[in-house]
């Protein structure tokens, strides 16, 4: 394959980058070549600086990657964005990212450059005063009706900006502080609109300008501009252009924007948020109202609901109260005692009765005893009686001089009287003779002696 | 002769007199006979008190227990 | 003799008294008989004590059941 | 025999007094009959004072229901 | 006896003296029987009161809810 | 009382005075009638002032969508 | 010379101090009602500036002036 059909044929990455580096190395131009162009985009590491050139003025021109070794840096020359350079040094390709690249070994600033420079100088010394210390800085007002704005009558920006305030918000009245703003001295008549407008009693300042070139926005970086603005009892605002560059009147100023549109934004903010905020706070603010009404409407009612509850609860106690007395005073019901008494006086009345009883039968008894033992006793005493009798009738039987009649003899009579002896008797004579069992009558017959008989 | 209102025992008392008379020998038989007959009158009236007494116990009795 | 207004047990210490004459020997017939009699009449008087004051007895306890 | 306005609990008493006496052998008929009396009497008055009482206490209990 | 213009709390308090009081057993039945009666008064002056109290309530709440 | 022109506020406060005094057990009957009764008429007043409070935030609001 | 701005500002400061105090539970009711209507007249004034009603803003910012 021959040298050339080698290069067509496709190769690695790698390869590519090496091919380059090596295509490069072998241009001596390459290897001490002076570049002129402004520094962006700087980015100082702990042992080099990277930063890119561009050609002066030029927007999303070219641009050339840069790498100096801090111990190139020059003493005399203060790096940074926007300085106009010349930069000599060896194009190399960088490997890793397959880029080129100069690598620096002088910098030296260059024409416009030397403006920046000073610019630089100024900036730093103002600094140094503090004159743009955030502490110095006051707040823009929220809610400016009086605006003034130092401008030119002629300039693009300024139109843009008045129309669109008094389009969006014609209660805010703005006054044009009428000045030069480029050319030589253009900061003198700047600082003393300034310091009008400053005077006019508006309480906002608005600075600014249309677009234009780095030389033609430089007398907004003038000391003469800086200290006006500092000097200004009223805020500044100031609107430099349509680039992001900042100017030393942006730095001295309370605030800044990038372009008039922004600044418009700026200067209404407050109001539109007013004009958000407002219905929000009127929505809140009835909401609020109806809550405190609802609260109090849930305060009455609660209270009128306790007011209730406790009526009712004492209501109940107290009826518990009654209730337990009733209880108390019905377990003490003396009907109780009362059937107690009752049957008590019962059993005693019983007890009354048998004793009434027992009274009446002993008595009964005693009296009977003595009824049984009278006729016995005078029976006894009559039957005494009679035995006496009886042994007196046996006693007269045993002596009854009739007796003898019984045993056969009997008794003569004559004329009643008893003959003892026959010579009492004369025959004839009438006599009665008494036997044992009846009597007889007979006459005498004869007389008769007995022996002896004399 | 005992009176008709003595009392039952003075008229046991006569008996017991009589029969003692009766019972000596010197006692006439007119006497004695007297005697008996007395006794007997007494022994009969006493057995009328006797019974008197005992209807008057029975009257008395009676009328207790009519009562 | 007792009292009409002798006490139910006056009376029957009375009964007792003519009990205890009555047992005794020396007692004659006609005192016998007066005795029984007295007696007989005590105890009658002592029923009707009795009969009154059961009725007495018997009054209280209706006029009590009534009440 | 009690007063009136005496107390229940004496009247109760009394009773007791009086059924005691009454078992004594000693008491006469008619201590006897005049202590049942009063105790008739007395049991009597305890009844009506218990009666009362207790129409007192229906009472005042229907007084109380129906208000 | 309490008083009608006595206010509810004293009433119950008398009420609760006539409780403890009958309680005791050295109260007579005739004392328990006024002191029951008089509780059973209380008792029912007590629920007067109260009903009394809640129709003036019930006056109050209807007057309220009117106005 | 409360007087007429006091505040919502302090008739509130009065109403929660009233309802722990009518919850506490030594308050009367008679004192919690009246309690209520009181408490009554504050809710009555505070309702009036809550709907006069509620007519002037309906005025106000009128008033503001007109202008 | 108040600044006419500012004096918007103070509005803006009170409507929002107002609705705190209005949220704020120890706000009492009249003074609810009060802010209230003091807040409506603040957001309605702030409205109408904001609405540009031309005389309003001149008449206000004369006022304002003047002021």
């Amino acid at each position: 394959m021959s040298e050339d059909e080698k290069l067509r044929a496709p190769m690695t990455v790698a390869e590519f980058s090496q091919r380059m580096s090596d295509l490069f190395a072998r241009v001596p131009r390459f290897r001490d070549i002076a570049v002129s162009g402004e520094i962006t985009g700087m980015r100082p590491s702990s042992n080099a600086i990277y930063f890119d050139l561009k050609d002066q003025g030029a927007q999303g021109g070219p641009v050339l990657s840069c790498f100096l070794r801090a111990d190139r840096v020059p003493n005399d020359v203060k790096l940074a964005d926007g300085l106009a350079v010349v930069a000599r040094g060896e194009i190399i390709n960088y490997g890793p990212r397959s880029r080129y690249s100069l690598t620096v070994r002088e910098i030296a600033a260059t024409g416009l450059g030397l403006l920046f420079l000073e610019f630089q100088a100024l900036k730093d010394r103002l600094q140094r005063e503090g004159l743009f210390n955030d502490d110095r800085k006051r707040a823009l007002p929220r809610f400016p009706r009086k605006v003034a704005v130092v401008s030119t009558r002629e300039g693009k920006g300024v139109e843009d900006f008045v129309r669109e305030i008094e389009k969006r918000a014609s209660f805010v009245h703005l006054r044009l502080f009428d000045t030069r703003v480029q050319g030589i001295g253009a900061e003198r008549d700047i600082a003393a609109a300034i310091e009008r407008a400053d005077r006019s009693g508006a309480e906002l300042i608005v600075l600014g300008r249309g677009g234009g070139s780095y030389e033609d926005l430089f007398p907004f970086n003038r000391e003469e501009v800086v200290r006006a603005i500092v000097a200004a009892q009223t805020p500044v605002l100031t609107a430099i252009g349509h680039s992001a560059d900042i100017h030393l009147a942006d730095l001295a100023a309370d605030e800044h924007a990038n372009t008039p549109s922004l600044a418009v934004e700026r200067v209404l903010a407050g109001w539109i948020k007013a004009a958000e905020w407002l219905p929000k706070m009127s929505e809140r603010l009835g909401y609020a109202a109806q809550r405190r009404l609802d609260r109090a409407t849930h305060d009455v009612e609660m209270r009128s609901r306790a007011v209730d509850a406790a009526m009712v609860a004492r209501f109940a106690t107290l009826q518990t109260k009654i209730v337990q007395r009733e209880r108390a005073l019905a377990a003490l019901d003396p009907r109780a005692r009362l059937a107690a008494r009752a049957a008590a006086i019962a059993t005693k009345s019983e007890q009354l009765q048998a004793s009434a009883v027992a009274l009446l039968r002993r008595a009964r008894t005693q009296l009977e005893v003595r009824g049984e033992r009278l006729p016995e006793r005078v029976a006894g005493l009559a039957l005494r009686k009679r035995s006496l009798l009886d042994l007196r009738s046996a006693a007269l039987r045993g002596v009854d001089p009739h007796a003898p009649l019984e045993r056969g003899y009997a008794i003569v009579l004559r004329d009643g009287i008893a003959v003892r002896s026959a010579q009492q008797l004369q025959v004839g004579d009438e006599v009665r003779a008494r036997f044992g069992r009846g009597a007889a009558r007979a006459r005498i017959e004869r007389i008769e002696r007995e022996e002896g008989e004399v | 002769m005992s009176e008709p209102g003595e009392a039952f025992e003075q008229k046991l008392a006569r008996i017991d007199a009589i029969v003692k008379e009766l019972a000596n020998e010197q006692t006439t038989l007119d006497r004695g006979v007297a005697l008996f007959q007395e006794g007997r009158t007494l022994i009969t009236a006493c057995e009328a008190l006797l019974k008197g007494a005992q209807e008057q116990v029975e009257a008395a009795t009676k009328s207790a227990s009519k009562a």
